[in-house]
């Protein structure tokens, strides 16, 4: 069962995560892009943590007022596309109490809004490489799913996604010299996707 | 790289408000947004919106005002401004006729940008966007991101705003904008890097004997890194890569501008204006108008580049309007 | 420091010819000098030359066009002009009605123009010098060099200019630009250097964490060595160094440069005019003019400079008379 | 006796060492001004040795076309006052044979000139305390100054200038800082008088 606490303890893992990491974030963005992710996550989290919906018992709710937040924060590429994901996201859950398997349509129908509105395919180096395949095991083991078999995934793209070339974003300008460095927005995706496990862990 | 700010966060909130204080007649910032609309405006035109991250000035908000942009927005330091932010400036300039967007081809100013305008459209705005993509070091394709939008933004302002002003319609507007897009080149050069205000270092590294060709406004890589070499031969590289893709021969008409990257002096940009003004007037290209300054920034970035509009007979009439701007003052 | 020139020898000619082609309705450059003079002469003025090193740009040739200059005379950078150049700029704007000279004051500009307006009279020219010193960095004693001239020299430029160009005559003229000077003082700080093109290593040395307070145009050094601080910090010392002289209170009206040494981003101009603004506000002076931008430069030194100029209704009113100059663009 | 061929050769010598010590002159000038004394010497110097008058025999018609070159090719504040000094010497030179009597004559007319054009005394740190004090001696010599003469005072004079403060010039900012380094013109005054000396020895 994923509950609005357990959505908004996500936020704020993610929040924490993403902060500790805005150096290396910034760092990888440095390497490929522009150096701003770091600050940007950085500042489109805040924001969110301040902005959550404390009192609702709905985890849409709470992940659609996480996607406002990074919208009218984040800017960049990041933002309208972590914007919708998390929007679209929230729209699909409904009530208080939401299956596994109903949080994984629900980050499908994310992805898949992002992936639209970010005129992106898989394989391309950006987010998408981290969220989408990990969405896949969630929709593969349904109410089953561990923390584990994410992080399991979550990993194994990490790992593949530092080969990629970029095609898309900024990142794309390298061409080839894209391959072998990390895109910063799967590296912020991966810790997105550990806050999440670790939120199933804990509560789970 | 040493900077004279307050704190990071504060730097586009601080520098939007100088810019207000120096200039009330020309501004007005509307509340709790980065968006910068003009005082004075005409009334029942068509509104152009354009804007993007932070770090380019003049661009945007230097080119507020009559007969070019009706709103500036915003977004933090290289990072476009967030979707709420300009569909603020939107609202603000619309007069029934609608408003255009003027963004250059970053992933997140498109994205921005087009979730505005359908959040605008969902008010009832009548809403166009253009998308400048002048930048050949990028190749053009459309499995990529495709080329940057650089310095040619500056004209597509000139020209879309005079048409504007001329009371023209917003599919006028925008055909004229595409128009600008379609015949407007550029590529820039940098010999030293910029540094985004609470990063921890600059965005690349040039080495000490090199310059990178090629460069986008934003530090992005170009073409190639090259050694430290002449003006002159800067200025033939530039020529040679912006002129193939616009088919200009003897006897066109260009407007050229010749952009400092942000610290570089005026003196090594008319250094560089000598050499590419006699390449032009070799090859019998007329140049109508040449501008020389700082007119699409990149921080502290050391560096020039240069953009080569082709002109028809209706885009130079348009360039030749008077605008009032701070960046750009163009008298009758 | 990387410089985009082909040789320290041709920087001054190479930049003068840049900025004919790309201003050629506004100057002309006077044939094997280097000169440069308005096209577009209005008759039988008052001749208003200025000039100095060159390294400055705008200044001075920036600032020839209607409203301002006659004709600007460029020395090598951070050189004064020779006489003889200067003589061919007076002769050159001499309508018969006498030319005034402004320098600025350095012992070598001071001497250069003395010379040439010796040389000017004993051909029958009728002119005046005026010596503009604003740079309280530099205290004033009859027994050393005295103050520095600055960004208020632009000033002097516009307001001598409209004088001019109202038909004055040279006494008037002359007594108007030395009301400017006695009510216009400035202060800069360097947070980086400037390299002359041909030495080997930059003017001077600014530790990693420090600011050079009172810094002069040419790399002079200041009051004293502080700290690396804030933008509004950094206001707040240019403030209250500037101000005491003017006797400036409550109800007076100002104009204002914030003016950037020429490798400053345009985003800290702002950020430091978003505090001086406020300053003088909360004194109760009113800025009837803020200019921010790059107005007197020293190639690529980062930093900046604040001038502040007391006015006169008499002097309020000739600011804001029109003026066509590259730098500076006023309309009606 | 100083003649036109002396004169000439004083003039190539002098721009041989201004040359040789470009960079010594342009650090000098750096540490206490612009750093463009060498820059502005050498290319003044070399266009004095261009334009110099190879058909004349009388030295003041030597010195009188190196004031003008001076002048018309330096700039700053050294372009002036050695133009100055050059003229008015050379205008008071009359003739082709030259005593050196006559000379300290010139150069003294010189100096003056050079000290009222610059508003100027002596102990200012300038490159009047080099030349004045060695004018001084061939005023006081006449006809029988001897190089060594020249050089015992120029040595002398380039140890105290050394020590002074800055009174006039950009070297005036420094204030009492200037004091301890050498002033860049009073350098390149030493090298002037070295070449005459010279010039004296292998000629007289
Ligand atoms: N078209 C796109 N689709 C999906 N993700 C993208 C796209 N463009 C960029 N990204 C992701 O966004 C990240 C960069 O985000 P950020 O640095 O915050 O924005 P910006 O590139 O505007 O500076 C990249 O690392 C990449 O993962
Ligand atoms: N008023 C003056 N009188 C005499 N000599 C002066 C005066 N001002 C400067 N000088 C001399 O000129 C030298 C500097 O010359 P230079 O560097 O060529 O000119 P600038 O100071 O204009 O850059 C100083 O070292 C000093 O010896
Ligand atoms: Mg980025
Ligand atoms: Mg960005
Ligand atoms: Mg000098
Ligand atoms: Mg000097």
């Amino acid at each position: 069962m994923f509950t609005a606490n357990m959505a908004r303890e996500w936020v704020k893992e993610s929040s924490k995560k993403i902060e500790g990491n805005k150096d290396q974030l910034t760092n990888l963005d440095q390497a490929l892009g522009d150096g701003d992710h770091g600050l940007n996550m950085t500042r489109g989290l805040k924001a969110a943590v301040e902005q959550l919906d404390e009192d609702t018992d709905e985890p849409g709710q709470v992940l659609k007022g996480v996607g406002k937040s990074l919208l009218s924060k984040v800017g960049g590429a990041s933002g309208p596309l972590y914007g919708t994901f998390f929007m679209k996201a929230g729209n699909h859950l409904e009530g208080s109490k939401v299956e596994f398997s109903e949080l994984a349509s629900g980050l499908r129908i994310g992805v898949d809004g992002m992936k639209k509105r970010g005129k992106t395919e898989r394989d391309e180096k950006t987010m998408i490489d981290l969220l989408e395949p990990v969405i896949e095991v969630m929709e593969e083991r349904g109410n089953d799913v561990t923390p584990d078999h994410l992080m399991e995934r979550a990993n194994k793209s990490l790992d593949m996604v530092m080969e990629y070339e970029a095609k898309k974003g900024r990142a794309a300008y390298y061409k080839e010299k894209s391959k072998g460095k990390q895109d910063a927005g799967a590296q912020s995706s991966y810790y997105i996707i550990q806050a999440l496990a670790e939120v199933i862990k804990k509560e789970g | 790289m040493k900077k004279l700010i307050n704190h990071p966060d504060e730097v586009v909130t601080q520098m939007l408000d100088g810019m207000v204080k120096a200039h009330p007649e020309t501004y007005k910032r509307l509340e709790g947004t980065t968006v910068l609309v003009r005082r004075n405006k005409s009334s029942n035109k068509v509104g152009i919106v354009s804007g993007g991250g932070s770090g380019h000035e003049p661009a945007h908000a230097g080119y507020v005002g009559e007969g070019m942009l009706d709103a500036a927005v915003s977004g933090e330091v290289f990072t476009s401004p967030t979707p709420d932010q300009v569909l603020e400036g939107i609202k603000a300039v619309d007069q029934g006729a609608g408003v255009l967007l003027v963004t250059k081809n970053y992933t997140g100013d498109v994205m921005n940008f087009e979730m505005a305008a359908e959040m605008a459209e969902d008010e009832g705005i009548q809403v166009e966007q253009v998308i400048v993509n002048d930048d050949v070091a990028v190749e053009d394709s459309t499995h990529t991101t495709g080329r940057r939008g650089v310095g040619g933004t500056i004209f597509v302002h000139k020209i879309a705003g005079a048409a504007a002003q001329e009371g023209k319609s917003l599919d006028e507007v925008k055909a004229i904008a595409e128009e600008v897009i379609q015949n407007v080149r550029s590529m820039g050069v940098a010999v030293s890097p910029a540094q985004v205000p609470g990063s921890g270092n600059p965005g690349f590294d040039i080495g000490e004997n090199e310059m990178e060709l090629g460069i986008g406004i934003h530090g992005e890589p170009g073409m190639e890194t090259i050694e430290m070499t002449s003006a002159d031969h800067v200025a033939e590289r530039l020529i040679e890569e912006v002129l193939p893709e616009l088919e200009v021969k003897d006897g066109d008409d260009v407007a050229v501008m010749v952009n400092g990257m942000g610290a570089t002096p005026m003196m090594e940009l008319y250094i560089l204006n000598n050499r590419i003004h006699d390449l032009l007037y070799d090859k019998g290209i007329n140049t109508e108008l040449i501008l020389v300054g700082n007119y699409m920034t990149a921080l502290e970035m050391s560096g020039a580049s240069l953009t080569v509009l082709k002109l028809t007979s209706e885009l130079k009439n348009m360039l030749h309007k008077p605008c009032h701007t701070i960046a750009w003052n163009k008298s009758e």
